[in-house]
Order: structure tokens, then C-alpha cells, then sequence
């Protein structure tokens, strides 16, 4: 039987769905790539961010490939692969607003519900700081351009990504290096699978698979 | 424009497959929640103390806690809660909910339990005399439920169910965190993807309109019918 | 008991809570009488005659019907409720008690015809075209074959009540109760229903009648029974009870409604 | 502004240090925000119900105007306002017509800036109109004789609606306004898509942090305390509004 | 004209639609009069009142009361619909014009105090205190004393006609319409109110009254107006309309309400 593998779909370019409804990205051809080196067949499934590890440990697929970062507290539910690449939070603002990354519990900043942004922001700005959740990264960009926020903390991929085509903004300061590994997540008494993915992983990158679909994405390897 | 098309660019086909399923899931969960609404509303009126006390507890529950969330239960709870019944029979494993059997698993539950103070309602607004009138020909029990009081029933509890479809025709667009691809989760990919949300939500607000104009219109049809005979 | 008593009552009483609304009723009714019930409002009328059937449960005293106890088990002093032994048998001798209330409560879902022989066919299993047949011949009797496809609410109050009484006919009970019929008609109607009901009383029908149309008792009854306070408080032909009432309670109500 | 926003922090400490030792581990350990995020959704509630209420009962009797244009946009206005999810509602102001940005909105920019702001206007729009629907059907229950009294006293139309139907019709639709008020709570769970900290926001948050189902039982505890309350306050009412 | 008609009613026509229920009625009413309406159901009894007031339009024809005409526009003939052309007109006159359903229609939710003071209070914009006396006043007369207080469910339908009559008299009306007051009585309630109304009449009161109590329109009114499908089909003195009536329809009539 194939293979459940969960996604996100609001996360460009790492996922995100396109106009025939289907979810592409990073994550997908990396997903695509491992299955076809383990010779299993796969099903990628979109799911909200919000359910996503419950859904997972409930069984309602195997693994999640949504460029989810690997945190002690999902430790505790989850287990994860090696990682697959490394991210770093970077703080974005319009251009020439002064805002400096030290600076963020005095103002309105946003991050994605659930993610490392935003429990790293919450440590810089406290629980009771103006700290703006969303439910996607997408929608927090929405409400920066609007001018709804001051700033975003945000991973580093999509960010670079998006600031391709927003030239009014730019990253404040140097990207953010919280140690932050992304990993595949599975259950936790799925040890064979975490194992198999895990030398999937090794034998994309050995044969130069990995680097191909990275270099597409991104113009360089960033494992 | 042309974004609201259909074919491979447009977004067109995807809105009327969301609000299809929009709709199967309204109407599956219509027909689930009304026949558990029943026996709720069945129970409430028992002479049987806990019965009364269990659905009285039910709805309690169910119009206390958000919809939303009452989905999220259905959909990660029922597995823990029928494993763990299971387990308790000394039985192994349990079953696997599919989303779509969640959602209707949810919105039924919450449909049954406004709806059963509904059929309440109804049940009590029936006269009195044209039950005793049965009574005094010598009809039975269950000849008076369901030749006197159901289809009087029925005509008393039409508008008040209507409303309640409404309402549940909307909560369906709650199913979106459960990752069902109906109408508004579409509205939203798509307004996210074209950077267009105002386009989108506006037209997924239109079809929510253009549904509950149909629905309005399919009631006070079934209402002309169930009033044939009363007075206007 | 006389032997050709249809109904006969002995004893009854009913409570409400600590309210006892009949303080002990005995009454007997033979083939061909018309009793009318007559007494103040809040005198016991209509529970008595809601007793008769079991639409009440009476708290003491049994009712028999055609020498046959009602299905009732023995008032239990401790509690004072009493229970339906047999349902099925309670069922069969209400068919032989017909009731026409005061508010007709025609099922207002059915039309004329389907009101007259819901009963028949679902209660006796008769055939539906004979129980259409009958139906119809009775609702001529009334003066409504015109009506019989419409529904109760496009009726007037006064053919409202004729159906109901055909519907009781339908069954052809030996006995039929009326509940102060006319009281919830305008005053144009009342002559209609009762015309049918002397037409009824004419051809032999046993009845018992609340009413406050006292000239109707006057005239068509064979005994008049005036409730007090839940009991029988005067009885007689209704020479007697309107020329020569005995009791001062008596006279005065009649002085009051006359 | 923030001394009222230091007064909720201060209760909502104050309750969770009470608490403290009867409440189960997981729920103490976040305690204040849930605490805070109820405190926003009593808010919002209490705003939203009150300021519907008010253009609720415009809006009915708009609908049961001699003024055919007042009847229809007070029609129009309860079916858009009932016919289409909140959600929507919700999205179509904030993310959509607030992504218009300062420039096009000028000084409703401040309004549409605020999750909190457009929460409440959406939630009381929302509400209004279900509002109007019950009064309106309040009203269309009372025996015509009710109003042709008064026109018949030398009552103004207005008047008769002012001091004799609207108090009754208030009556008869108390109870469906207690089911709307419940449901408006609910609804209100919704504004933490809009970056509103309410209860649901917070909840999720600490969904976040754990992944523990728990969290929702914890909350839906609170919303269902918080529909205890409700029901009890709305039954008081009715009491008083009963007439022996 | 007559100089002293409180009342004038001048070819007053009614149509709903195509039915035409009244098809031009004068009358005139002056100080002390008593004029009975009787007639069947359906007759336009109801709606010739109702248009007096102008709760509903009439579609051709004129009231005056006191002289003055009722605030209406023209009768369109291409619409047939009429507009009222002042309110404030219309309400000022409607204070001199009371009126006393069939149904009572008190306010569920005021006392009986309460009641029969709003409209002084707030259409007259009489002091509270003053109200309150009168309104004390008021329910004395009409036996109600005790009532103050209470809410009109907690009353029986007598007592909630009499309050309904005080509520009228509060504002001191010129001549007071009755719709069928006692109609919807229980028989023993409807002593009590004939015996205000009586009280009202023989103190001079102008009134209008629709009735089935015929005893009632022959004790008391000045005159006894028969109304035939819409038209007046007869008119004249109790004694006469009773005694001797003249057409066949009112003969039939009171042949069958007698
Ligand atoms: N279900 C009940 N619970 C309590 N008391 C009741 C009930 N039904 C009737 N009563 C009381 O029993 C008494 C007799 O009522 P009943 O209806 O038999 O009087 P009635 O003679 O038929 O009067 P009416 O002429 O007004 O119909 C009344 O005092 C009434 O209040
Ligand atoms: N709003 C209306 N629309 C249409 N027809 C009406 C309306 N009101 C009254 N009618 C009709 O007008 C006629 C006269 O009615 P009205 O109520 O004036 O009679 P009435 O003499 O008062 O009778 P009753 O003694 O039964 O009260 C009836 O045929 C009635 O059906
Ligand atoms: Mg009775
Ligand atoms: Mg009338």
C-alpha cells in the first residue's frame, strides 16, 4: 500500500497549490524523490498546519514532509528523520523603517500560528506582547504589505522568495541562526520507516538528485 | 477575471466542486442529524429520568463548545474514544474515521442537538385535543405518533429545522480545518495562490447566497405543502 | 347493576393533587337515554366525562361499560394513582364510547372524509371503499356530503362540530359523549349542531351531554343531572329539575343561566 | 487604554493564582492565557451582543415600515448578514477590503487595521441581523388587536411600536435570542483568524506548544462555562420578563 | 348635516379587492344616542366600525366627526386606494372616537393600571399623578378596584372587557364604538359588562355598538340599524325593528337569533 505523506500547501515555495488544485514545491519533489529511491508508491496529502501533527500520530498518514522543524516539545509526540535542510528566522520589514531585530517586543510583529517563528518571536516579545498569529505565512505577508504589522519573523527560504517580487521590503539585519534543523516527522513507533527514510535521504544526496531539485528552487544546495 | 474561469488557469471548476461537496456534506449530515434529533428530542420528553438527563447533558455540551472545535473532536477524538472502548471490552485496534465521515460525524452532532429542541417544540405544540381525539376513537399509540402526531409535527417544526439547515449549510465551511477541499478552504487557496483574496471571498460569499436562496425556496415549497389544509 | 345498563358508573372520584374535583359520582345510563349534565363552571362536568373513557384516570370507583369493567387496577391508597391493565382492551371499549368535544379537535392534517374514516380502518380494519362508503352516508347525515374533500379549517365552526360527531358515528358507539358541543360555536351555528344532535337523541341514541343550552336539555333529555361541587347535587326528568328545581343550588344556577 | 488592558492581565493573574492547586497540571501551566484569551472573548461578547441588539432592533423595525425601500434594505440586510458564513464575513473585511492598505482607506484605515475592531463590527453586524429576523418574527406573533388598540387610543405608529409591541415582542423572542447569543459566542471563536487573541487564539497557541489534545478540553471547559453563565443570566431575565 | 351629529358617516364604501363588503352606508349619530348594528355574520358590521376610526381606509365615502372630516385623501378611481393625509389629525380625532374590541386586546404586558393610563399619559401628555387618579377612578366604576394590579392574564374575560371599556373611557371619547364587547364571553361573564354598558348609555354616552345580544339592542339603544350585505337593509326603533320588522331579510334574521 503506498506511502501517506502529509503537506502543508500555503508555505512557497517549499508547497504551496497551484491553479489545477495540485500541491507543488520543495518539499513535494523531495517527498517524490525519497519514495522513488525507496521504490514505494506515495500519496501526498494537503493538510492545515493546525492538525498536522495530530493527524499524523493518529494515523491518518505516515509521514510529514512540510518543512517542519525539529523542537524538543514535538519530540515528545513525534519522531523525526535527520534533517533535510537548515533553516534560519529572518526578521522582515519595509525598507528603511529602522527597526532593528533587539527591537521587536516594541512593536507589532507577525509570525505562522504554530511554527519555530513563532515561538522563537513569542520568547523575544513575551506572551503578552503584540505578537500577530496566522494561520499562513502567506497571510501574514498579506497583512505586512498592507501595513497591518510592522514586521515579520519568518523562515528564510520562503521570505527570500517572496521578497522577490516585493522589492519595498528587505530582511532587517542578519538572518537569525537559532540552530534550526528540518526534519521528516513519523510516529513514534515507526522506527523502520524513520530508518528507511533516513537512507533515502543519504542515497538523494549522494546521487545528486537533491541538489538538482534544490538548485531549481533556490539557485544553490541548501542542505 | 478570468481567474474565476474554468479550465486549467481559472478557479472556476474548483469553487463549484467546493460548494458541490459543500453540499454533500450539508445534506448527509441533514439526514443523520434529524433522525438523532429525533431521538433526543424523544428522550427529553421520556418519563425515564436519566435519558432526559443524558440528552438535556448532550446539548448542553454540544451548543456550549464551538463548532470548530467540536469537528476537531470528531475527527481526532472519536479514534481515541473507541479505541479506548474497545480496549475497554478487551478488544484490540479500533477504526479509522476518514475526514469526510468527521465532518458529518461533527456537524450531525450539532444538528441533532438543536435540532432535537425543534422537534421539542413541535411535539408540544401539537394540541393536545386532536391526540385525546385519537385516544377516544380507540387508535394506539403509535397509530396516534405517527398518523396525528408526526405529520403535525412536521409542519409545526419545518421553519425552525429551515433555519437550522441554514445555519449548518454555513458551519460546513468549519470542515476546512479538517482539510476538506469545500467551498470557502478553495476560496482561500485560490485567494491565496492569485493573491486575490477579495475576489475570492466574494465569490464564494455569492454562492453561499445563491445556496441558502435555494434552500429559502425549497422550504416555503415543503412548508406550502406540509400547511395544505390551515388556515393561512 | 340493571341488566340493560350501557354504562354504568359507581362511585367516582378523581383528584388533582390534594384538589378532589369528584367527590363520589354513581350515574347509569340505559339504551335510549339522553342524559344531560348541567352544573356551574368548575363543577366536575368535563372530568367527569373525561373519566368515562380513561382520558382521566379516575382516583376511586370503577366505570362499566355494557356489564364490562374498565381495564383499571385497584386505587392503591398509599399512592392514589392507578394504572391501565390492558391497553388494548381500554382501546376496544373506547370505541363503543364515542366523544365529541367542545373545540371538535378535528385533525386538522386530514381532510373531511380522511377524519371520518381514519378510525374505522386503522382501529376496526375495516376495507377502505366500504369505510369511504359509510363515511360518506354518515357526512350526508349532517349535511356535509358538499365538504367531504375539504380540510377542518376551511369549515365553519358549526360544520366543524358535525364532522366531529360523524367521525364518532363511524365507529357506531353505543354510547357517544358530548362536551359542551355547541359552546365554542357562534351563535348562528349552534342551531345546525343541534339539529343533528336531536335528530340523534330521535332515533334512539344513548348520550350523555354537557351543556349549557338549556333549552336543549329541557327539551330532548330523559334526565337531567346537576353537578355541585363534585357531586350529584339534584336529579331528575327535566319537568322537574326546570319547573321544580329542590335544591337551592340548583335554583340559583338556573336563575343565573335562564 | 493600557491601564484597562493591565486591569485584565491583573485579573486574569489573580484568578490563576487562586486556582492555582485545584486545577489540573496542564491547564495551570498555561492558565494566564487562557484566562486572557476568555477575557477577550467575554469582551467581544458583551460589546457585540449590546451594540447588536441596538441596530438589531433598527433593523426590525425597518422591516415592519409602511416604507417599502426601509423594508427592503432592512430584508437585504438580514439575508447577506445571515445568508453567508461569518468566516467570510470575517475575511472579506479584514484580509480582503483591509488589504486595500492606508492609502484607498484613508481614515477608516485605524478600523481596518484592528483584528480586534473588525471582529467586533463583523460580530455585531453578524448578530444584528439574526436579531432583526427574531424581533421581527417577535412582532409578526402578536394579535393584530395589540397595535389596532393603540392606533385606536390616538397612538402614533411609532409610538404603539415604542411602549406596546416592542416590549412584547421582546418577550416572545427572548428565548430565541438566548439561542442567538450562544451561538454568537461560538461564532466570536472565529476572530482568531483575524490575529485576535481570544479565547481560541490562545488555546491554539498552546496547541502549538504541546500538540495535546487536552488543550481543547481545557478550552471547550471554558466556553462551556462561559454558556453556563450565559444561560443562567438570559433565564433570570425571562423570569423577570414573565408576566405572573 | 345636523347641527349636534357627533358622527357622520356619508355613502361609506369597502372593497378588499374585488369582494365589495360595504356598498355605501350613511348614518348619523347624535349626543346620547344609542344606535345598535346587528346583522349576520359576514354582513360588515365589523368592518363599517373599523372604518369609522379609519383602521381600515374606506374606499369611497366621507366620515365627519364633530364637523370634521376625516383626514383622507380624494378616492383615486384609476387605484382605488385612499391615503390618510395627516396623521396627527387622524390620531387627535381617534381620541374622540374609543373603541372596545370584541377581543379586548388590553397590553399583555401592562398591569390594568397601567393599561388605562398609557394613552393619557402619552397621547394626551397628561401628568402621571393625574392619570393615575383618574384611571383609580375609572376602574372603580367599572368594579375593578381591586385589579389595579394585576395583569390582564390573571383576569377573567368580563373583567378584562370592563378594564378594556376603562382604557377607552380614559380618554373622555365623544362617542365609543363596541365591536361585539360581549361575544367572546363565557355566558356568565357577559352580565357584567352588558351592565357597565348600561350604566354608560343611560348616563348619556354616545355609542355604537355591533351585537348579537338582542336583548341588549332593544333595552338600550336609541336606534336599531340591520345591516344586509353591506348595505343597511333596515333601520329604525327597537320597538319597531323588533317588533314589526319590515323586510324579509330581517324578518329571517331575527327569526333565527331569537
Ligand atoms: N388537569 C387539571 N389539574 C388540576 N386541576 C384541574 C385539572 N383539570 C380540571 N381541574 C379543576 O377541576 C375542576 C373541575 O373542572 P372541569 O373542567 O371538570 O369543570 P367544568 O364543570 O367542566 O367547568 P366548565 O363549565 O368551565 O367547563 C376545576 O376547578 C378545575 O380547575
Ligand atoms: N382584510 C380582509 N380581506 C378580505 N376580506 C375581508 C377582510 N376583512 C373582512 N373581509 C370580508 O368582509 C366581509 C365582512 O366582514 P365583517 O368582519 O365586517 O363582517 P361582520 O358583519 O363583522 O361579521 P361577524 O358577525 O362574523 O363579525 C366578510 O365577507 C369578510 O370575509
Ligand atoms: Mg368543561
Ligand atoms: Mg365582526
Amino acid at each position: 500500500e503506498p506511502l501517506r505523506i502529509a503537506t502543508e500547501g500555503a508555505f512557497p515555495p517549499f508547497s504551496e497549490i497551484n491553479a489545477n488544485g495540485e500541491v507543488v514545491g520543495f518539499d513535494i519533489d523531495i517527498a517524490k524523490a525519497l519514495c522513488a529511491k525507496m521504490e514505494r508508491e506515495c500519496e501526498i496529502i494537503a493538510m492545515d498546519w493546525d492538525g498536522i501533527i495530530p493527524g499524523l500520530v493518529n494515523d491518518k498518514y505516515d509521514a510529514i514532509v512540510a518543512s517542519m522543524s525539529i523542537t524538543e516539545e514535538r519530540k515528545q509526540t513525534v519522531d523525526f528523520t535527520n534533517p533535510y535542510y537548515s533553516n534560519y528566522l529572518v526578521l522582515l520589514a519595509k525598507k528603511g523603517s529602522g527597526l532593528t531585530v533587539d527591537g521587536i517586543a516594541q512593536q507589532a510583529v507577525g509570525a505562522q500560528r504554530a511554527s519555530i517563528s513563532s515561538s522563537w518571536a513569542e520568547e523575544q516579545v513575551g506572551a503578552r506582547g503584540d505578537l500577530r498569529l496566522y494561520d499562513t505565512l502567506t497571510a501574514s505577508f498579506t497583512d505586512l504589505e498592507a501595513g497591518r504589522i510592522d514586521s515579520i519573523v519568518s523562515d528564510y527560504f520562503p521570505a527570500l522568495d517572496w521578497l522577490k517580487d516585493h522589492p519595498d521590503f528587505e530582511v532587517v539585519g542578519d538572518r537569525i541562526d537559532i540552530g534550526d534543523q528540518i526534519g521528516i516527522a513519523v510516529r513514534k513507533d515507526d522506527a523502520e520507516l524513520r530508518d528507511a527514510l533516513n537512507v533515502a535521504l543519504e542515497g538523494i544526496v549522494a546521487d545528486g538528485t537533491y541538489s538538482q531539485i534544490s538548485t531549481g528552487y533556490f539557485g544553490t544546495d541548501i542542505h | 477575471m478570468e481567474l474565476l474561469g474554468f479550465g486549467a488557469e481559472g478557479w472556476g471548476d474548483d469553487l463549484l466542486r467546493g460548494a458541490a461537496l459543500t453540499v454533500q456534506l450539508a445534506v448527509v449530515s441533514l439526514a443523520i442529524g434529524l433522525t438523532f434529533g429525533m431521538f433526543l428530542a424523544l428522550a427529553k420528553l421520556s418519563r425515564f429520568a436519566p435519558l432526559r438527563w443524558f440528552a438535556q447533558g448532550y446539548t448542553l455540551f454540544i451548543r456550549g463548545v464551538p463548532e470548530f472545535l467540536i469537528l476537531l473532536l470528531a475527527f481526532f477524538g472519536t479514534e481515541k474514544a473507541v479505541a479506548a472502548g474497545a480496549a475497554l471490552l478487551g478488544l484490540e485496534g479500533g477504526i479509522e474515521v476518514p475526514k469526510f465521515a468527521a465532518a458529518v460525524g461533527g456537524l450531525s452532532a450539532i444538528f441533532a442537538a438543536y435540532g432535537c429542541e425543534v422537534i421539542r417544540g413541535a411535539w408540544l405544540a401539537v394540541p393536545n385535543g386532536q391526540i385525546e381525539a385519537g385516544h377516544s376513537v380507540g387508535l394506539s399509540r403509535w397509530q396516534i405518533f405517527y398518523r396525528i402526531r408526526l405529520p403535525q409535527l412536521w409542519r409545526i417544526a419545518l421553519p425552525g429545522l429551515g433555519n437550522l439547515w441554514l445555519v449548518m449549510l454555513k458551519d460546513t465551511s468549519l470542515a476546512a480545518v479538517l482539510a476538506i477541499d469545500e467551498l470557502l478552504r478553495v476560496a482561500k487557496v485560490a485567494g491565496e495562490v492569485t493573491r486575490q483574496p477579495l475576489m475570492f471571498l466574494l465569490a464564494a460569499g455569492a454562492i453561499y447566497l445563491l445556496l441558502t436562496a435555494i434552500s429559502d425556496k425549497m422550504r416555503a415549497s415543503f412548508e406550502a405543502r406540509a400547511n395544505r389544509g390551515m388556515a393561512r | 347493576m340493571s341488566a340493560d345498563a350501557i354504562i354504568d358508573v359507581r362511585d367516582l372520584h378523581k383528584s388533582y393533587g390534594n384538589l378532589e374535583v369528584l367527590k363520589g359520582i354513581s350515574l347509569t345510563a340505559r339504551t335510549h337515554d339522553v342524559i344531560s349534565l348541567i352544573g356551574a363552571s368548575g363543577s366536575g362536568k368535563s372530568t367527569f366525562l373525561r373519566c368515562l373513557n380513561l382520558l382521566e384516570i379516575p382516583t376511586r370507583g370503577e366505570v362499566f361499560v355494557h356489564g364490562k369493567r374498565m381495564p383499571l387496577s385497584d386505587p392503591d391508597p398509599s399512592r392514589g394513582e392507578r394504572r391501565v391493565t390492558s391497553e388494548r382492551e381500554l382501546r376496544e371499549i373506547r370505541t363503543h364510547l364515542g366523544m365529541v368535544f367542545q373545540q371538535f379537535n378535528l385533525w386538522s392534517h386530514m381532510t373531511v372524509l380522511q377524519n371520518v374514516i381514519e378510525a374505522p380502518i386503522r382501529v376496526r380494519g375495516m376495507a377502505r371503499a366500504e369505510a369511504i362508503e359509510r363515511a360518506k352516508d354518515l357526512l350526508d347525515r349532517v349535511g356535509l356530503s358538499a365538504k367531504v374533500d375539504n380540510y377542518p379549517s376551511q369549515l365553519s365552526g358549526g360544520q366543524q362540530q358535525r364532522v366531529a360527531i360523524a367521525r364518532t358515528l363511524a365507529l357506531d358507539p353505543e354510547i357517544i359523549l358530548f362536551d359542551e358541543p355547541t359552546s365554542a360555536l357562534d351563535p348562528e351555528m349552534v342551531g345546525e349542531v343541534l339539529a343533528v344532535m336531536r335528530d340523534l337523541a330521535s332515533e334512539g341514541r344513548t348520550m350523555m351531554v354537557v351543556t349549557h343550552e338549556m333549552g336543549f336539555a329541557r327539551e330532548v333529555s330523559t334526565e337531567v343531572v346537576f353537578l355541585e361541587k363534585g357531586k350529584v347535587g339534584e336529579r331528575g326528568a327535566p319537568e322537574q329539575i326546570f319547573g321544580d328545581p329542590q335544591t337551592a343550588a340548583c335554583k340559583q344556577f338556573l336563575n343565573k343561566v335562564l | 487604554m493600557s491601564l484597562y488592558q493591565d486591569l485584565k492581565y491583573a485579573i486574569s493573574d489573580g484568578v490563576c493564582y487562586a486556582a492555582q492547586g485545584v486545577t489540573p497540571e496542564g491547564f495551570a501551566a498555561y492558565c494566564p492565557r487562557y484566562i486572557d484569551g476568555f477575557l477577550v472573548t467575554l469582551e467581544l461578547l458583551l460589546l457585540s451582543s449590546a451594540l447588536g441588539l441596538m441596530i438589531g432592533t433598527l433593523v426590525a423595525v425597518a422591516r415592519v415600515s409602511r416604507q417599502r425601500a426601509l423594508r427592503t434594505a432592512a430584508w437585504a440586510w438580514s439575508y447577506v448578514f445571515r445568508g453567508t458564513p461569518l468566516l467570510v464575513q470575517l475575511w472579506i473585511v479584514y484580509y480582503g477590503l483591509g488589504s486595500l492598505g492606508p492609502e484607498k482607506l484613508g481614515i477608516l484605515w485605524p478600523f481596518f487595521k484592528s483584528g480586534w475592531a473588525v471582529g467586533l463590527a463583523v460580530l455585531t453586524i453578524n448578530t444584528s441581523a439574526y436579531i432583526a429576523e427574531i424581533l421581527r418574527g417577535g412582532i409578526g406573533t402578536l394579535p393584530p388587536g395589540q397595535l389596532e388598540a393603540a392606533l385606536s387610543c390616538g397612538m402614533s405608529r411609532g409610538m404603539a411600536m415604542r411602549w406596546i409591541l416592542l416590549p412584547q415582542a421582546f418577550r416572545v423572542a427572548w428565548p430565541a435570542y438566548g439561542n442567538e447569543l450562544i451561538l454568537l459566542m461560538k461564532g466570536s471563536a472565529l476572530v482568531s483568524t483575524i490575529t485576535v487573541m481570544d479565547l481560541m487564539g490562545q488555546t491554539r497557541s498552546v496547541f502549538a506548544r504541546g500538540y495535546s489534545l487536552e488543550t481543547y478540553m481545557y478550552s471547550a471547559v471554558l466556553y462551556a462555562l462561559l454558556a453556563l453563565l450565559l444561560t443562567a443570566g438570559l433565564r433570570a431575565v425571562e423570569k423577570r420578563l414573565r408576566v405572573a
